[in-house]
């Protein structure tokens, strides 16, 4: 037995093996990170949360109500500053009328009125409206992004990308 | 050398003792000892007739079989991540696995995997009848092997619906109405018209065999979901037992056959 | 040249041919079963299969994704079919001389170690396997056709390839017998097998000489009435399952003069030239006599016979009447076949009020 | 062969090697996956056009350098630190100012964080409040006490803090007062570089660097790839599942990047720019991007990415198509149910949306298509979906032999070209497939056979005048003045027939050798005498113009055709083909012993009978006897999606193996598919041949393309709202009586008008926003009773005899056209202000209206219309608009404009302001207006 082993030549034997086995282990890996790869979908049809809202000059002072309804936010521009407020009522989720007249966004459901800022001040609503994320792209578009939420009583409208500044 | 002193330094370890409970497989007491001590290679006797080991007696066919429905086993559940079987989505899914998925060949692997499946499991057939090997003591396996062709064909069937494009539900047209031509059970079948109780029949469209395949008159979504589920789950179930039965009768009959 | 070969492809010559071939590679096995043979046939097919595949309609059939398998398939049994009968020969020279066949001799009854040599070589089938099975993956796309669409049949509509020898089959009997009993016959029968062959001998080993019934039996139903129907199905039919020579274009219009007729129509209105019986048991008699004498009256006249007793004392009564049985069905496939050609004859029995057609 | 170690059936060493082999083969071709999964040809498409785009932007940038105002840049850069200088004297105060203002800022926090915690308080408290009243509990009052004070504490803190937020605004402003210097040029100077920082940015998101390297590496390209596959969904319009219908996936903007983006109309594909972008695609088109897609019009498998050919594009010619398979190795796609119309047949698919309407604004070519459908009349044996309201295309023949000679009709009936060039009626015989004198014989036998028949059935009609010789030269002259040419071509004026390319009524060629006198006069006098269901309006002739006319066009001969004799009929094949008719269901002995039952006249007649039903004539002609018969031709309405196996190509290889290859050549030879076949008399292909011009037949094949049967959900289609739909019942109307072949309706047709290029004001009034010019009662009054509004006009408003619904209909469909839904009441129109009508009198003097509305003012003749009748005519509102600027309305008019751009010619006149000016006119003529209509001789001289 042993001598047989001596009839091999051992570098070679083990070069030979390791050779085999690495190259071996490497496919194997390639093909499972392919598998891990596998998983992750180059499209997906999930709905868009994202929309471009024009560009800034297309805004005048106070609230503009052309995203309302297809996306539901309200584009407002209050002291050199352009938002985009969540239309959801944070009372119970109905949605708010804008009262150009009174200057507030009012409630039809419970009557909770907010200040063109989107701070409530009347109404049984618990807090203020919500605002989204606001950016402008490099062409100069005002780009919308619903997935990132901002909240003034978590002190959160300070924060630069919840506000464009005109 | 210093390979060799590192791999002895490893093979040391408790780590590397604890997996493999014995030296490297180069004498007569490891050897022994890989096979039996681990779950997927004692499967396999310790020792085995020479003729066990060349191709030119085996073909392998056998072997490999048994690989590409583990091959196809893995692909066929990474497919399910973007297959939905309705009669909406279907078609577009099959377009995205060749249009956008990942790994875009993975249907591809699937399908000639199939095929070749049946292929090597014809040619296994073929070998053990030309060496005779059903003869005794291996008559039932034979008879295992002979069902496990058919769960083969019907697993490559079932699966032939699926991409629900005009060759799928053609094709499975053709052979659903083979079943509808069924002896007394197929509503096409002879002594069919004989099967009726007044105006009460027994065999029609809307009673036979193809119906209960089809799930309906004709293939539509409901034969698609039926199809689905024989090809994912029922028959995989019962090959993957019988392969068990077969392999263990393989053993218990003395290994690959030789002669006496 | 390409006419001759369209017209030779048809079955109704092709079919005969075959059964020759094969007649010939079994009466012949210790010629074909040598290596000279395999590089000669080597030489003659390989620029055969150059020139097939040079015909453009050819190679459109050729090259379609979903025919890859069956050509892989062909090249396989061609190979291995010779395999066996090389090996065949070897052994059998062997008995001859008595030395016992190859996989007797005392160094391949050796025992060896499952490892390295059983575990090596399967994980190289494997890694080959795999490979194979890649490359195959990438250079061929599976097949999609338009979406579903019930209201709308393509031309022709084939089963999966492995189905196509019973879609065959469909041309000469009626789906129950073709789709139904004929497939469970087989399946049956494969699995009787190993009880009814009782001969001791080509146990382990590659051997013609020493089981020729059983060889003659199933190669002939694997090469002829499986392989090469499966090949038929697949190359020679096309749209509306009309015959195409290899070198056809498959031109939807065309048409083949193909009109069949009952056994009883040829004997009510041919030969006793008279109206057909009311009763249709009537009306079919002669069919029925002859199916029901060739299932229940040939096997006792065939155990009649010399080979009949022979075999009979060799493998029991019962076990001979099974595989007389089941031999007689599967040779009424090409009987049928040849009636058909010859006589167009479309039903032996046809009683469509059971929808009982044979 | 060396010895082996025992156990062992191969050399260690040996496997050793094989497997190092195999492994290292594995590996590769794990690699070669890798590779084949990564490398996608879109992506290269996308790294192309980002290149594209960076030239763009760069060239932009450039121009937004240029633009800046270097020196000025400069000197704000330079004024900004002065600016800061003065801020800076300002230090003390700002930095004072902070620290009140972070002082407010933690007051204000502060009394946030109390606020808030109050707020829920309060909260908490309503609810348990509301609990405690629901269960009544005993604690209630307690609660509510709790909940009392809560609600102070909380309105005082509000109160506060709106206090701190005000300070805040205040002291923030108060500082930036203080720094307003640098922050105003802080601003200008942003005002000024704003653009170009932000193309910087653009640019930049262009360059191929490291990250975007790193972004679309293979393996992590899921992170966050910048080469990705964009797709639209669409749920307007969905994908043919046939079991489902799945809201469509449009993917090719992967690789036409910009096509909804302006900018890049001159880069190759697929890089290019719509070319149509205002009506197709772009953001603010009719047809967004996002809600119409592109497979929807052109056609081919939008999911498709990944080659060229799956996509099933298909090349507009062979040029292409050889290009093609140069650059892409196209081929044609297998296996895909609707491939891409080729590009020129694209305005195909608009008839999938647009339904139900005469003519879509944009298809040029489509609605060329569909002109030359209904000028053919297809409809008639071809059944389209939408094209039911369309009249015959041929004239009645229950009259027939009143009109013409026999022996005419059987020349004509075999071969309409040879008598008239421009004949719209197409060729049964002589064709391709039956001019074979085996074929002939028969040929003839029926069209003899067919003569006898409707001969037969042909009732007697007298013609109520007879032709009395007349001028043909003045003839001529009143042919090309009163309005023919608006429907019908003329020999001898072919110029102007061909500038106007009248089809609405026959081309009239050589009349003078196909009808009678008679006739003619009677039918040009008052056509409905003859046919009650013509179109051919009454165009009100004097006897003398009739008959002047009517020698005119009998002047008109074509000797040549006068010379042919008809052959006679062949009893023998006549018998024959009746016998095929007769034995279709009988055997030959029963059929030939009916035959002979039948006497020779009745033999004739019935394979006349026979004739007519075999050639359709009665689809288009009104023939007795065949009443509610079905056509004879396949139905088109789905023709588009017809699968190309169900078209028979024949032998006919060199005609391209496509829908529209067949259609087209179908077309241009209709028997051409009978060629090489042995086919029996009867069966013969029987679709006439209407030599049309190439031109005629590709874009009637683009109409017919268009019909398919894809299924666009109601949201998806264009609905017509409730006027709309009025609108286009009303075009129905226009169409059937060829309104449109003199008047242009707000710009479309007219065809008229190509006769007066030179001067349209000589040409039939165009309706420009007719409704919204004329009174509906006058209007409906009008159209019964015409009478000449424009007295210099040569040409005349014909009098149709329409029904009242059909004269309803016109005249609510101009209404709704022009919105105008309102009655105008009379009675209110005139209430002067004091001094009013003087000045309106003055402005009527200093513009001498009378001098071109001079009928009923100084007798002169009129060169404008009759003020008189404004009054009933007219809409005050339009007459306003029309004297502010009349060019805007009728661009070319005589009328002068008396306010250019709404400067008064008369400043002294009610203080020169034009809107008193006009009003005061208006008024004028509303109040001398008379009240009564005038009919048709009216004499509208009278004296003021």
């Amino acid at each position: 037995m042993s001598e047989a082993r001596q009839s091999l030549n051992r570098r070679e034997f083990f070069s030979y093996l390791t050779v085999a086995w690495v190259a071996f282990g490497a496919a194997c890996a390639g093909m499972l990170s392919l598998a891990f790869r596998f998983s992750y979908p180059n499209v997906n049809f999930e709905p868009e949360m994202e929309f471009l809202a024009g560009t800034p000059d297309m805004y005048e002072e106070g609230v503009d109500e052309r995203y309302k309804n297809g996306m539901g936010v309200w584009m407002v521009k209050q002291e050199g500053k352009l938002f985009a407020l969540s239309n959801i009522c944070t009372h119970l989720g109905c949605i708010p009328n804008w009262l150009p007249a009174e200057l507030k966004f009012k409630c039809p459901c419970h009557g909770s009125g907010y200040y063109t800022s989107g701070i409530n001040f009347e109404g049984p609503a618990p807090r203020p409206l919500e605002r989204y994320k606001i950016a402008l792209t490099p062409e100069g578009k005002i780009k919308v992004d619903k997935t990132k939420v901002y909240r003034w009583e978590k002190g959160q409208w300070d924060n630069p990308s919840s506000f464009l500044s005109v | 050398m210093a390979a060799n002193g590192l791999a002895d330094k490893v093979r040391a370890t408790q780590v590397w003792k604890s997996i493999f409970r014995h030296g490297p497989p180069d004498n007569a007491r490891n050897r022994a000892a890989v096979v039996a001590g681990n779950v997927f290679l004692h499967l396999h006797p310790i020792k085995l007739k020479k003729s066990g080991v060349q191709l030119g007696y085996t073909w392998c066919m056998g072997g490999l079989t048994f690989f590409i429905f583990l091959a196809l086993t893995v692909s066929g559940v990474l497919l399910m991540f973007y297959y939905r079987p309705t009669a909406e989505y279907a078609f577009n899914d099959i377009i995205a696995l060749r249009e956008h998925v990942p790994l875009g060949i993975m249907r591809e692997i699937h399908r000639w995997g199939a095929h070749a499946m049946v292929i090597t499991t014809w040619l296994h057939m073929f070998r053990v009848f030309m060496t005779g090997s059903y003869k005794p003591p291996r008559e039932f396996n034979w008879g295992v092997g002979v069902i496990l062709l058919v769960l083969t064909l019907l697993l490559s069937f079932t699966g032939y619906l699926l991409p629900w494009d005009q060759l799928a539900i053609w094709a499975i047209t053709v052979g659903a109405n083979m079943a509808k031509a069924t002896p007394f059970l197929g509503h096409g079948g002879p002594g069919a018209s004989l099967a009726q109780i007044g105006d009460f029949v027994l065999v029609s469209d809307k009673n036979d065999v193809r119906f209960q395949l089809l799930a309906g008159r004709f293939v539509g979504e409901p034969a698609l979901l039926r199809f689905y589920i024989l090809h994912c789950v029922f028959i995989p179930l019962v090959v993957g037992t019988l392969i068990a039965v077969h392999f263990w009768r393989v053993r218990k009959d003395g290994g690959i056959s030789a002669p006496l | 040249m390409r006419e001759l070969i369209n017209w030779i492809a048809d079955p109704i010559r092709s079919f005969p041919i075959a059964c020759v071939l094969f007649f010939l590679m079994m009466k012949y096995y210790r010629i074909i079963g040598t290596k000279k043979f395999l590089y000669a046939s080597l030489v003659v097919v390989v620029p055969v299969t150059i020139w097939f595949a040079a015909d453009p309609n050819f190679f459109t059939i050729l090259i379609l994704p979903d025919n890859i398998p069956i050509i892989i398939l062909l090249v396989l049994v061609a190979f291995l079919t010779w395999l066996t009968i090389y090996k065949a020969a070897v052994n059998d020279a062997r008995i001859e001389k008595g030395l016992g066949p190859l996989e007797g001799t005392p160094e391949n009854r050796e025992k060896v170690w499952s490892w390295p040599n059983l575990v090596y070589t399967e994980l190289f089938m494997i890694i080959a396997a795999t490979s194979f099975l890649i490359v195959w993956a990438i250079l061929f796309k599976a097949p999609l056709e338009e979406p579903a669409n019930p209201t709308w049949a393509p031309n022709p509509a084939k089963a999966p390839w492995y189905f196509l020898g019973l879609q065959e089959m469909l041309v000469y009997f009626d789906p129950w017998m073709a789709g139904v009993v004929l497939p469970g016959v087989v399946v049956v029968g494969l699995i009787a097998i190993p009880y009814i062959d009782t001969n001791p001998k080509g146990n382990g080993y590659f051997t013609i000489a020493e089981r020729p019934v059983a060889m003659w039996g199933f190669l002939f139903g694997w090469l002829v009435l499986w392989i090469y129907l499966i090949i038929v199905g697949t190359f020679l039919r096309g749209p509306n399952w009309t015959f195409y020579g290899p070198f056809e274009y498959w031109d939807f219009h065309k048409v083949v003069a193909d009109y069949n007729v009952n056994l009883s129509e040829f004997m009510w209105i041919k030969w006793f030239n008279t109206a057909m019986p009311a009763n249709m048991f009537v009306r079919e008699i002669l069919g029925i006599i002859i199916s029901l004498g060739y299932i229940l009256v040939l096997p006792p006249l065939s155990g009649a016979t010399k080979y009949g007793k022979m075999m009979i004392e060799k493998v029991g009564t019962i076990r001979y009447y099974i595989f007389i049985v089941l031999l007689l069905l599967m040779m009424s496939l090409p009987i049928k076949m040849v009636l058909r050609w010859l006589f167009s004859l479309k039903y032996i029995v046809a009683l469509p009020e059971l929808e009982l057609n044979l | 062969m060396k010895k082996l170690e025992p156990g062992m059936a191969y050399d260690t060493n040996k496997l050793n090697k094989l497997f190092a082999f195999l492994s290292v083969l594995f590996l590769m071709i794990t690699v070669w996956v890798f590779l084949d999964d990564y490398i996608r040809p879109w992506k290269a498409v996308q790294l192309e056009a980002m290149k594209i785009k960076k030239e763009m932007i760069q060239k932009k940038l450039d121009e937004a350098e240029k633009e800046i105002n270097k020196d000025k840049l400069s000197s704000l850069k330079g004024g900004l630190t002065d600016a800061e200088k003065i801020v800076s004297s300002r230090k003390k105060e700002i930095s004072k100012l902070e620290v009140e203002i972070t002082q407010n800022q933690k007051l204000l926090k502060a009394e946030t964080i109390l606020n808030g915690t109050l707020n829920s308080y309060v909260g908490g408290l309503t609810f348990k409040y509301e609990q405690a009243q629901l269960k009544n509990k005993s604690n209630k009052a307690v609660v509510f006490a709790d909940l009392k004070k809560n609600k102070k504490l909380f309105a005082e803190s509000k109160d506060r803090m709106k206090g701190y937020s005000f300070r805040a605004k205040e002291l923030f402003a108060k500082k930036q007062g203080l720094q307003k210097e640098v922050l105003d040029t802080d601003k200008k100077i942003k005002a000024m570089t704003i653009k170009t920082e932000l193309l910087g940015k653009a640019l930049a998101k262009t360059n191929v660097d490291p990250i975007f390297a790193l972004r679309n590496a293979p393996m992590i390209d899921y992170l966050d790839p910048t080469l990705k596959i964009q797709q639209i969904v669409l749920n307007n319009i969905k994908d043919d599942r046939y079991f489902q219908q799945v809201p469509r996936v449009d993917r090719c903007i992967t690789c036409h990047t910009f096509i909804s983006e302006a900018g890049y109309e001159d880069q190759p594909n697929p890089h290019k720019t719509h070319p149509n972008l205002d009506l197709m695609v772009g953001k603010d088109s009719p047809h967004p991007m996002k809600e119409t897609g592109c497979t929807v019009c052109h056609g081919g498998e939008g999911h498709r990415v990944n080659d060229f050919t799956s996509v099933a594009h298909w090349p507009q010619n062979e040029e292409q198509k050889k290009e093609w398979v140069k650059k892409y190795n196209w081929h044609e796609p297998h296996r895909i149910p609707s491939p891409m119309l080729k590009l020129q047949h694209t305005e195909a698919s608009c008839v999938k949306c647009h339904q139900g309407v005469e003519f879509i604004p944009g298809a040029t070519v489509l609605n060329e298509g569909r002109q030359n459908i209904e000028k053919y009349g297809c409809y008639g044996c071809h059944k389209i979906d939408g094209w039911e309201h369309k009249r015959m295309a041929g004239p009645s023949l229950k009259k027939i032999a009143s009109k013409v000679d026999k022996e005419f009709f059987k020349n004509w009936v075999w071969d309409p070209k040879s008598f008239n060039p421009h004949a719209m009626m197409p060729r049964f015989f002589g064709q391709s497939n039956n001019s074979e004198p085996k074929h002939m014989v028969k040929n003839i036998a029926e069209v003899n056979a067919i003569a006898e028949f409707i001969w037969e059935k042909s009732k007697a009609y007298k013609p109520f005048m007879k032709y009395t010789g007349g001028d043909s030269t003045r003839g001529k002259e009143l042919t090309g003045q009163v309005g023919c040419l608006g429907c019908h071509g003329v020999q001898g004026m072919e110029e102007v027939s061909e500038k106007i390319g009248a089809y609405a009524g026959p081309y009239l060629y050589g009349t003078g050798s196909k009808v009678d006198p008679d006739w003619l006069v009677s039918w040009l006098k008052k056509p409905n005498h003859y046919q009650e269901d013509t179109i051919m309006p009454s165009l009100r002739l004097t006897d003398r113009e009739a008959n002047d006319i009517a020698s005119y066009l009998l002047s008109l001969k074509n000797k040549k055709f006068e010379g042919y004799k008809f052959e006679p009929m062949d009893e023998k094949s006549r018998d024959q083909i009746l016998m095929a008719y007769l034995s279709a269901f009988d055997t030959e002995k029963v059929a030939g012993a009916k035959l002979a039952k039948m006497s020779d006249r009745e033999r004739t007649l019935e394979l006349g009978y026979r004739s007519v039903g075999k050639y359709g004539c009665y689809s288009c002609h009104n023939i007795d006897g065949f009443e509610g018969r079905g056509p004879i031709g396949p139905e088109l309405t789905k023709e588009g999606s017809k699968p190309l196996t169900q078209f028979g190509f024949g032998l006919q290889k060199q005609v391209e193996h496509t829908r529209d290859g067949w259609i087209k050549a179908h077309l241009l030879d209709p028997r051409r598919w009978d060629i090489g076949i042995d086919k029996p008399f009867q069966d013969l292909t029987r679709m006439p041949n209407f030599y049309l011009t190439d031109r005629e037949a590709e874009t009637m094949t683009l109409a017919i393309l268009g019909q398919v049967d894809e299924k666009i959900p109601l949201k998806g289609v264009k609905r017509l709202n409730s006027s709309e739909q009025i609108v286009e019942k009303g075009m129905k109307v226009i169409n059937k009586f060829n309104c449109i072949g003199c008047h242009q309706v707000d710009g479309y047709r007219g065809d008229i008008l190509a006769q007066y290029d030179e001067d349209l004001n000589e040409g039939p009034p165009r309706l420009v926003g007719e409704g919204h010019r004329v009174q509906l009662d006058w209007f409906h009054y009008f159209l019964d009773n015409v009478y000449p509004v424009r007295p210099w006009l040569k040409i005349r408003m014909p009098s149709y005899n329409l029904t009242d619904e059909e004269r309803n209909t016109i005249v609510t469909m101009f209404q709704y056209k022009a919105d105008q839904k309102a009655l105008v009441d009379r009675s209110k129109i005139v209430d002067w202000k004091p001094g009013e009508k003087d000045a309106a009198w003055k402005l009527w003097d200093e513009m001498a209206c009378a001098s071109c509305h001079s009928a009923g003012f100084n007798n002169d003749d009129p060169q404008a219309p009759n003020l008189y009748f404004a009054r009933r005519r007219l809409r005050p509102s339009w007459v306003k608009k029309w004297l502010l600027d009349p060019q805007a309305i009728l661009p070319g008019t005589l009328m002068p404009n008396f306010w250019t751009d709404g400067e008064s010619t008369s400043p002294d006149i009610l203080g020169g302001d034009p809107d008193r000016q006009i009003d005061a006119l208006t008024k004028l003529m509303y109040d001398f207006g008379t009240e009564k209509l005038p009919t048709e001789n009216t004499k509208y001289w009278s004296k003021q």
